[in-house]
């Protein structure tokens, strides 16, 4: 056991800390994509604060892939105002995909803007009728004259208003065994036959869209992996996205944000963190949070020294994180009282509207990414070994 | 011996639900959420004419001089239809304020007038049970100064009742001088909220509430009961959603209704539920007729039904998947307004302890 | 909504109570089967405190089914320390099936005895590999020579060891669908062939058996309905068991003892009552078992009155009754913490270590008499109208 | 950086496994648990020869002077085996205490003999944390008069450690006048719990806690952690054998650990589970090298791993049905285990409350 990072990367630390420093007051502005923020992502790729790993001529840093390098900086920039590095779809999931599967065109065509935030991406995967059961999904590719041309219906497609490019599992080959009939595809937005429509949500955001093609043309080389390999390609990205869901490091600051609302929010004068019920239900949550930290660690372990095994570790991330973060949010409302149901621009409204918002949303989040239900599935079946649900008869 | 509602209660009951499955879909409702106040007031019009402003009016004042089952069963209605329109602050705790603690002179003016719904009186009694950034009133030389957060049903009130931290009920006419409203947005735009700030606005005593906190008591007493009525209605819609969901959404080549997961989460729901109604019937029995028990009842009642509330709420919107977290559905409608009612009046961990204060517990 | 039973009751509970008040000293002394038991048993039967509706030439009191005049009776019962009825499953539950699908022989020579507490029933239902799965038991049944031949194997089979009779399921028609092969046996327990074993609990006691059936030979007329229908036969039965598992009105008793803990038991010298978490756990235990109280009133009432409906009212009973009792024991646990975990003889010692034992035993209650699990498909499938789970290939 | 166990930890915690793997069986653990001292004496024995008693003595006493982590990973293996031995008082805690507040003398006379396994030492400190029936010592003129309640590892001891109400540390030869002993007799028959009367019994402090309560609450940290950690290696148990049981056990049909409800069930146990085991590991960490998080992280591990334990304890009973209830399968042991451990050195309701003090939250 050995929870330093080591003498070398205190200088890494140091160096981290130095540029943060200087940059604290730095303001970027504008919409996505603008000039302001294209230039301070450049920045920080240029000083392997984003993209570290990524190789040059891709657009990347350059250098090694060093999990706790990529743990300075994320802890260092969380504690300052500094602008963070963009995400999104595109960084998150795309690139990984690309560089592990695209061709040597796609990765030259596509990483350097998206990692540069030239390009957003939007993903088009679940249908109205593949929700969960994502390989049943539906929408048609046919190859014709050399050119995909597709048909469908995409949903939960998120930034789909700002997005120039979409990744989108595509049925092309109707008549194979429905896993390996769906080839991946890459979809300029402005492509003549898609409709977009924003899915306003509970929290009244509509960060989601419906996504209806109709006779959508792209040329056949804009398929990343073979035809019919679509959900192997999905998979391997499937995999980024399950464990930012919920990172603990972050409950960890809601939680001390709790302790701060519970400090100042008073009942007939009395501090609600003097409530001894309020406080026992902080207390548990405080623990669960604990818990969830260590497996962090456990898990970031693992990755740094690749002969740990940290697999169970890895499956409940996403089970155990945003069950906890709902109820930290919900426990929040509770201390607020009446007053923690207000909402949007009201008087009297706490941190913004913040922990409602967040109730919900992590709400949603319990359902998103496969839902919670699905999770618990996957851990019995690939982390204890349960057999997969029987097949029914007739289905 | 019978346990449950009466002809005419569940008569009542369903004429409510009818009115507003007819009058107040979903879409009216989010066009009422987006700020059609004319539609609002039209429902609001025609559950007045199905008699939910007089339930709670003596007859001799020209109500229909109910008891409190009657209220609570139109509380439930309510809920289940997500009806955007006063009920539980106006036409419930203010009439029964006046009835018990009113001179004759105040219940002549009001009372018949709430029969007839053309008055609306707003309740700003949240101070009395635990007040917030130090809200509160104060009463001299008649008139009222200070400040009652989540007034319930105030919004174009025609008069407020308020209580002072120790029970005493006030009486102040929407028209006084020195009167600030100041409008409060919650999750659920079905019910609105107010703040009032008074500066030294003209007020009467209700004269039963001076000696002794029991006319208050009653007043928290039925809100409470209003408010858990409400989410055990809404909860049942939730429900009731959810099964319907998944008896029609296939994924994996089956209905979801045949998997065991979700098949156990609505189990779950309809254990914890089913409960539920009969609580509320009788908790509405004993404030109607066993004194005794009433304050003991309406505290669990009103903190039982949230926590079970807040569980369906949530395990509903699971069981419809990413569409439970839409607007299209409208399920968050219902989700919202039992997320309302859990605060108002007491949340479970306040109440609680009141119960356990009222049993002596705390020696 | 009326709670009064009415003046013509008021009568009846003067009546009950000037009983229970003359014999409240009586000591009813012996082991089962006693003498002092039988004939105590009998002045219930006379009085109509026991046995009420059931006719007079079976051995009961020949009264009117009057739902409220039973429920007088056990109230007024349960307030005194007078001896209560014997119960049992012979009389919970095979004298209701006698009386309904019984033949005359039958309901002569059975019930008479069974009531006054002569014969003592045991229930051979479960084996080892159908607990759950009950219509899949495999203990055989073969009529050669007019007499039932029967061989297998029984589990979790109460009072075996001092039980006269059992009544039994087994599978006589092996050519049949499985619900439909089997049938409902009256099987003497001193028949040779018959060996016993008790099966130790966690509680530490041993209220349940194994039965060894080998050879057993019964007269052919010890069956209770038609061959092959002994399904249908056990489950009018089984209905009566469920509702008796976790009535809420024996859980308020145990919440009235459990505030009187927490009043008594200290820590630092403060009572557990007064500290706030302990407290809340228990207020948030009453409000529930104040709600099971509201729904056994609606069950109550819907017996009375024939046109209520509470369908899923009575669903629900077990499932909820048995998961708060496990609660509120272990509620009492904590409130006692190192004191808590005190059992059998032990210095110290709480309230004869009832809470431990009650701690486990209602733990058993929630996998006994069909799981928790299988409840949930029950309410799902027969109140909510979900469908079965569907059946598997191959299966 | 590692988070994790090394090399040497992961050996002694196989060797412990595989020891009592082969030495402590359900049947054996049975007849221990029914009386036979002897069957547990000789497991004693071979633990010793393993090295638990020498873990936390200082080399330069004899022993191995292993940090907390160590001594957490054979807790953790402990529990795993249901180990019918001496442990968390004799071998952890009552050496901590000897080394961080012992006197030089009381170092030599007792540290050597504690890592030969010749010495057993009952530790009694209960009554620190929370004393229930105001049980308590008095120290004075060298001798202790009062009682302690749930003597840890006290039975057959050689010596008793004990704490008055503000952590003074006391070391008394079990064989001083004045020492009643009474049995205590829990669920849990793989452990012994003891009560012991002083009467004017002679004891000496042990020096280096006379000033402050820093020895006695690394103490009781450390006694904390390692009831953790045999609660985490019980309920991993309790998980296996239910995914064990449900790829065995057919039920209409099927194996059920192929019904959704069974499969839920054990992904919820592991998912609650699994973070445990990390965060013993850290809070051992902690405790070797963060004073100033560990006893915050003592606290929370065992309040947080005692409500998991417990949830798991209930849920892997239920997995395997009727027979979960029964002795023959033995899972009980487990299950109370569990439960004993849960109230030790403070059950979680009382443990949140102190780690709400350390934090300052009572202000």
């Amino acid at each position: 056991m050995d929870l330093n990072y080591g003498p070398e990367y205190d200088d890494f630390r140091t160096e981290v800390k130095a540029f943060v420093k200087a940059n604290e007051d730095i303001k970027v502005t504008g919409p996505m994509r603008s000039e302001s923020r294209i230039n301070w992502q450049q920045t920080l790729i240029d000083h392997g604060y984003f993209a570290r790993s990524i190789p040059k001529e891709y657009g990347g840093y350059g250098g090694d892939m060093d999990i706790i390098k990529l743990r300075i900086i994320a802890e260092e920039f969380a504690k300052s105002p500094i602008p963070k590095p963009m995400g999104g779809q595109g960084i998150q999931m795309l690139v990984p995909t690309l560089l592990e599967l695209g061709t040597e065109e796609q990765k030259k065509e596509y990483i350097k803007p998206t990692l540069r935030g030239e390009i957003i991406w939007c993903q088009g995967y679940s249908e109205p009728n593949s929700g969960s059961d994502l390989a049943s999904l539906q929408t048609k590719g046919e190859l014709i004259n050399d050119e995909w041309v597709i048909n469908g219906q995409k949903i939960w497609t998120s930034t789909a208003q700002l997005a120039q490019m979409c990744f989108c599992l595509v049925r092309t080959e109707p008549d194979a065994p429905k896993h390996q009939g769906i080839s991946y595809l890459l979809i300029p937005m402005d492509t003549p036959g898609i409709d977009r429509r924003p899915i306003k949500q509970m929290t009244g955001d509509s960060d989601f869209n419906e996504l209806f093609l109709t006779d959508v043309k792209i040329p056949a080389t804009n398929i990343v992996g073979k035809r019919g390999e679509g959900w192997k390609v999905a998979n391997a990205t499937l995999g980024h996205e399950r464990g930012s869901l919920a990172d603990p490091n972050v409950t960890l600051n809601r939680l001390n944000s709790l302790i701060e609302l519970m400090k100042s929010e008073t009942i007939d004068g009395q501090r609600v963190i003097d409530k001894p019920a309020f406080r026992d239900r902080l207390l548990s949550i405080q623990g669960r949070v604990l818990a969830q930290q260590s497996n962090a660690l456990r898990i970031l372990s693992s990755q740094i020294n690749p002969e740990q095994e940290a697999t169970l570790s890895k499956f409940i991330v996403k089970l155990q994180g945003t069950e906890l973060r709902h109820e930290l949010e919900g426990l929040a409302i509770d201390v607020m009282g009446e007053m923690g149901t207000l909402y949007e621009q009201s008087p009297h409204l706490r941190d913004g509207g913040i922990w409602q918002m967040h109730y919900m949303y992590y709400l949603g989040l319990i359902i998103g990414g496969g839902t919670n239900q699905i999770q618990k599935n996957i851990i019995s079946e690939r982390a204890l070994g349960m057999p997969k649900e029987p097949k029914v008869q007739g289905a | 011996m019978y346990f449950g509602l009466s002809e005419e209660q569940k008569s009542l009951e369903d004429n409510i639900k009818k009115y507003l499955d007819d009058n107040a879909s979903i879409e009216i409702i989010r066009s009422v959420v987006e700020g059609d106040l004319d539609k609002a007031n039209e429902i609001h019009r025609g559950l007045v004419d199905l008699g939910i402003s007089s339930l709670m009016v003596p007859e001799e004042y020209g109500g229909l001089g109910l008891d409190m089952l009657f209220a609570t069963v139109v509380a439930g209605a309510l809920g289940y239809g997500t009806a955007p329109c006063p009920y539980a602050g106006a036409y419930v705790m203010a009439p029964l304020a006046l009835s018990i603690a009113g001179s004759d002179k105040q219940k002549e003016e009001w009372l018949p007038k709430i029969a007839g719904g053309e008055a609306l009186i707003g309740v700003g009694i949240s101070e009395y049970i635990g007040a917030r950034e130090n809200a509160g009133i104060e009463f001299s030389n008649d008139s009222v100064s200070g400040r009652c957060l989540f007034v319930i049903d105030g919004i174009n009130a025609d008069a407020f009742i308020v209580s002072n931290k120790s029970g005493e009920l006030f009486l102040i006419p929407s028209d006084s001088s020195g009167i600030e409203i100041v409008e409060l947005t919650t999750v659920d735009k079905t019910r609105t909220s107010i703040e009032i700030i008074f500066k030294n606005a003209k007020a009467e005593v209700l004269p039963g509430s001076s000696d002794n906190k029991s006319a208050a008591d009653k007043v928290v007493d039925a809100g409470r009961l209003m408010l858990s009525a409400d989410t055990v209605g809404a909860a049942q819609v939730m429900l009731d959603k959810s099964v319907a969901y998944a008896l029609e959404r296939k994924q994996f080549g089956r209905l979801i209704g045949s998997f065991q997961a979700v098949k156990h989460m609505c189990a779950e729901m309809a254990a914890e539920l089913e409960p539920c109604h009969s609580m509320v019937w009788h908790a509405a029995h004993c404030l109607d007729n066993v004194p005794e028990e009433s304050r003991l009842m309406a505290c669990h009642t009103k903190a039982h039904v949230s926590e079970v509330g807040k569980q369906i709420s949530k395990t509903a919107t699971e069981v419809h998947g990413g569409m439970g977290f839409t607007d299209e559905l409208g399920l968050h409608y219902w989700f919202k307004r039992i997320g309302l009612n859990r605060q108002l009046l007491g949340s479970p961990e306040l109440i609680r302890e009141e119960a356990a204060k009222l049993q002596g517990f705390d020696q």
